[in-house]
């Protein structure tokens, strides 16, 4: 069975097997072993609460309980900009018009920003090759949608991921050789690891403080301002789903975009709803596709689970599961879990958004026993 | 004889023909629009009177005559006030240091600041003249008898002076600094651009211009390599200027990239090694040759004279020469040596 | 009968009296009968496609029937800053920090932008005092929501708005005092009257083009920077019950904020539906307050009108109307109108949401008849 | 005697002394701290016997010695290239012209950029002595030794020089273009960032100054009457070096808007009016009262003496100033008029 959960102290070496086999490009997860013993403590002691709640970095682990392996991770930054500066370029317009001479010119410019400065992010989402497909990649980026919308005073109302930009197989990016290089005397790679090392004083040393007006850039590198790499496609349409827009801001080494959404307005937290566990032996078929399943959480802030089973097992008021699902996610029957469909326009019983949580809550009656773990994880 | 006088609303025609002459090859701040023209003969000649409107400071246009024949050989012109009324725009090379210590790393930045710096300083402008003359000893005439006549009406022009020369230029008409820069803001060629500008008020530049710093490394080489360059053609002005006492600093030309020279007015070296000479009449014609400069305002004349110098505040002249000057024995006049 | 309907040449005598009687800070509709004159022409040029659609301006008129007069004007301007350059400050942050010191400092920065170049703005409204209450500003305003959304491809994706920011009583705005008019040598209204005439090259010329730092500025002007006037409070909390939000931009002026929405977003084009007109005879209770009546559109381009009905003249199919309101809307039975509700909350029959339309339009066995209106208004 | 010479290790307390009292009033590029100022010493040291590492550019320090009493009444230095390696910034004033044409508009906006354009240019800092030397004979010797040693080692130094002239602070340790400007954005008070500035890499200029153009119109009034002006403290150290040829031009100090001075290497009127002689002795105390130094590198000494100026490259001074300067008849020594 596949789970989510906190990341933990034994996963370094499948961690790091996952950064070695990822390559470059993925900055905010190299693979070295200091940095990522650190990034596991940070987690660790995140979901245990012993740190500044904007010092916060969750990492949630994926997990496949049959063979004990880590096969994925993905995160949510509490806050940016708090500790370094969090830099972006803006992509603006600025027009130049004369009506004497008739004369009207759109200059796009990039302008130095930190305007996502204490903004939350999710981030460092990477998943072992051989565990691709069959909605596991679905389900380790959504997940983290089910969290925030679980404990949103944790998060800002607003929540961004930067994508990764476009480069070539060498890893040379066309924004970097026409812009950055100018500025910065080094290869692109090395900027960006400097830049993922959390390294960044170099930047407000050494970057160009002006707007760059981008008709003075070659076209090779206007073309590429946020658009992102083509290895990163599925997981911006995966994201775009989920109501998430371009908001005008570019990473300042390749361009790739920031795409942001209000946490309310994410569809995997519209579509969300409360369920009462009912644990059952009956047999339910669990390979079906991922249209064909939801998402369960154990709505636990500190031991967090999530896994999916078949959208049939949803009802009105219940989810059906079996023992061994109750056990993964350490939940028992009359618990309350957070139910969300997989994939976007997958079958989803009955009616579409918190109205059925709703009506539940103003009916207790029903309800069995009801408690948080948020409280006792 | 060679004679620099004010221009006349009757020279419009020649100077037309010497400015057309230019071509894209050589701007000027000459226009080549006959009514263009016309309006700033007019204004010289006002300006020459002692017309000081501080909504129209005062510019004045010379020509070069050839006595012999009537016909004109160049324009040589002073703005009293660089932008006159308007700003003056240039831009300013300077350079930042993007160091940083952690990574023992230092980049020395070059940027180009927007600038009105020289804005209302006294600016020399409008220099062309035949392609035959360039060089010789009328084309010096030409461009100095200007620095006479600020010794002579030193109260009208400023403590600090400027002259922009004119920069890269391709034999195609293409100017690298504009391609590279100016083209992409205000969507039109150089020649288009540089016409309008001594045509029009400023207030276009000022809309289409980009605003904020330029980093000169996001330029084109070629652009790069032409910032603060002279155009070959006007290598010899340029040589006179610096003769004169004209350095570049750190401004240049916004649309060419060109110098632009600075000097200050009191150290010129026509205004320290001229001096106000007593006329008197010479039928030697021995002597150095020099400038010779009399009469004020529209009166101004200036010429090339074989000059002895008998006492302190003398100087003996052909008398051709006071004709030309429209001065008489006695008459001051105010001579430099060539 | 209150009912929307483009301006007209004859409503030039009401509209001055309505703009004298508005005093100042309404620059887009000022007390001046050569400019007025010039928009209503543009206006009619506009319904009738005798410009450019960029250049359109769409200027709706509530006329009251009974008296024939013209008592509210609304109004969409098809695209900005395509003749003048259009203006806004971008409110974004600059973080500088240094690790070293432990030093970490915000400050806000007003920087120049043009970034709402091209995009439609919804604009000009006013209401005569004595009609103000009753929805009657409610159905000025919503009214252009439903031309947008019939109406779409005149209009860009994303709509906005500019708020009137915050000046005191005498017409001073503390924005102004504290940075305009440091640039500009005039005092407020006149600076705001100029770009309100459109002449805008001036702005370009005295404007500040580096970024403002605003701990620079007195704090009775950072206060003001993104907020409304009080008198416009209220059509801001319309806006945003529309699912408007603040867009980081403000007026170079006096502050005020840039609103903006997707139009597909906006609240009454996503619960507008569409019904076919039923004329009946059979009286209907029209004095009904806002939140029980709805807009209904005869959906036309050129001759587009608006009035309210009770919502319970709303059917699963139909909307009954009497034939005075039919008239008004220049409908018969089984033509095609839409119907959107006044007030946000209001009360609402069937399902929300456009379902109710493709449900129709998959069964057109049920139409009698259909034309569009926008085809022959 | 008044002995003018490089610093050395064992000066660490009186300098300290000295850099100590001058307490917030007047603060100055001496560090106050025993370690960074022993690290300074040893520069200085390494940077007198010769030493020219890329990364640590020459810096030197001299002390004003009281040789009858052996104790210290003041410093100067020079630091070969202003920045020392790193960027050196300043605020550089310019003026943009914001004109209307169609509404009859013009107004002069000043801008202050941030500038590192006198990065490596010749620097003359840690100027301090005690109050009680102000404006004597001694003062002057302390400033202008610093002349000589450059005229004596021209080659270690550029062509360029300039000087940070302190600016306005009030009694209660306020400075008022701080308090309008930097303090928004380092988020301390001025004291603090002077020190870090004297103490630090410039790396926290970079990360927290503010990197866009300021407006001088948004500073406060106070801020913007203080641009350019010296501290009350500093007018007989500036008159000083204004006598020597150094002139304010366009640049400021980004932490209190004081005037930075300029000039040209070889026109300063030290290196200008001083010449080598050849030492002789004299007996006689009368004669003109000159500066007069000798010995290269660490062995660098320079004093006050009467010298009467026999032949044309001879100079007599007494034989106790030959033992100040470990120079003996023969010798050739730099002098200059006082």
């Amino acid at each position: 069975m596949l789970v989510i959960r906190p990341l933990q102290q034994g996963d370094l070496d499948d961690l790091y097997a996952m950064a070695l086999n990822a390559g470059k490009g993925l900055t905010t997860l190299p693979a070295d072993r200091d940095l990522l013993q650190r990034k596991i403590d940070l987690a660790q002691d995140t979901f245990n609460q012993r740190c500044e709640p904007e010092a916060g970095l969750y990492l949630f682990a994926l997990e496949d309980t049959e063979v004990g392996r880590t096969v994925g991770i993905s995160g949510i930054q509490a806050r940016v900009g708090l500790d370094e500066v969090f830099y972006n370029y803006r992509l603006s317009l600025t027009v130049n018009a004369s009506r004497e001479l008739g004369v009207h010119v759109r200059t796009p410019t990039l302008q130095l920003s930190n305007d996502m400065t204490d903004t939350s992010e999710i981030c460092s989402l990477l998943l072992a090759s051989d565990y691709k497909g069959g909605g596991n990649g679905l389900l380790l980026s959504r997940c983290r949608f089910m969290y925030l919308d679980e404990f949103r005073k944790h998060f800002s109302d607003k929540v961004f991921a930067e994508m990764r930009g476009v480069s070539d197989a060498q890893g040379r990016s066309p924004l970097w050789d026409a812009l950055g290089s100018k500025f910065f005397d080094m290869e692109f790679g090395e900027a960006d690891r400097l830049s993922g090392l959390g390294n960044k004083s170099f930047i407000a040393e050494l970057m160009p403080k002006y707007p760059i007006y981008l008709s003075m850039l070659p076209e090779s590198a206007r073309a590429v301002i946020g658009q992102v790499h083509e290895n990163t496609r599925p997981a911006l349409r995966m994201l775009q789903a989920e109501g998430f827009n371009f908001n005008g801001l570019v990473d300042i080494f390749d361009g790739g975009p920031v795409v942001e959404a209000f946490v309310h307005n994410i569809r995997t937290v519209r579509e969300s709803v409360t369920r009462y566990v009912l644990v059952t032996q009956k047999p339910v078929p669990l390979e079906v596709p991922p249209a064909e399943r939801v998402m369960v959480s154990n709505r636990s802030f500190q031991d967090f689970r999530v896994t999916t089973l078949p959208t049939p097992c949803v009802g009105t008021e219940t989810v059906r599961m079996s023992p061994a699902v109750a056990e993964v996610l350490g939940v028992e029957s009359g618990d309350s879990v957070r139910v969300a469909p997989l994939k976007e326009g997958g079958r989803w019983p009955g009616p579409a958004g918190r109205d059925g949580e709703q009506e539940h809550e103003t009916r207790p009656g029903r309800v069995r026993r009801h408690r948080s773990h948020s409280s006792w994880g | 004889m060679w004679l620099v006088r004010p221009a006349r609303p009757d020279d419009l025609q020649s100077i037309l023909e010497i400015a057309g002459a230019q071509g894209a090859r050589l701007s000027s701040t000459l226009p080549k629009q006959e009514e263009a023209l016309a309006r700033k003969i007019e204004h010289s000649q006002a300006s020459f009177a002692g017309a000081n409107d501080p909504e129209l400071p005062p510019r004045f246009l010379f020509v070069l005559e050839d006595t012999r024949t009537g016909t004109l050989h160049g324009t040589a012109g002073i703005d009293s006030r660089a932008g006159n009324g308007q700003p003056f725009y240039n831009y300013r090379r300077d350079a930042l240091i993007h160091a940083s210590h952690e990574l023992g790393i230092s980049r020395r930045v070059e940027v180009l600041y927007p600038s009105h710096g020289l804005t209302d300083r006294t600016l020399l402008c409008s220099f062309t003249t035949r392609p035959e003359r360039v060089g010789t000893e009328a084309f010096e005439l030409l461009s100095r008898a200007r620095m006479l006549f600020i010794a002579e009406h030193r109260s009208w022009f400023g403590s600090r002076m400027v002259v922009e020369i004119q920069g890269v230029q391709h034999e195609n008409g293409r100017v690298p600094f504009w391609d590279s820069l100016g083209r992409h803001f205000f969507n039109m060629d150089f020649q288009a651009a540089d016409q309008y500008s001594s045509l029009l008020s400023k207030t276009f530049i000022a809309e289409l211009m980009p605003p904020n710093p330029i980093y000169v490394t996001l330029l084109s080489p070629e652009a790069q390599a032409a910032l603060g360059q002279p155009h070959r053609l006007t290598v010899p002005n340029l040589e006179l200027l610096q003769r004169e006492g004209f350095q570049a600093g750190n401004y240049l030309d916004i649309f060419d990239a060109g110098p632009v020279l600075e000097a200050r007015t009191d150290t010129l070296r026509t205004l320290v090694t001229s001096h106000r000479k007593t006329l008197h009449g010479s039928h030697d014609d021995s002597g150095e040759t020099c400038l010779i400069a009399g009469g004020e305002g529209s009166g101004f004349r200036c010429t090339l004279a074989r000059a002895t110098d008998t006492l302190e505040g003398d100087v003996r002249v052909p008398v051709e020469t006071w004709h030309l000057l429209e001065k008489s024995a006695g008459d001051t006049v105010r001579m430099a040596p060539l």
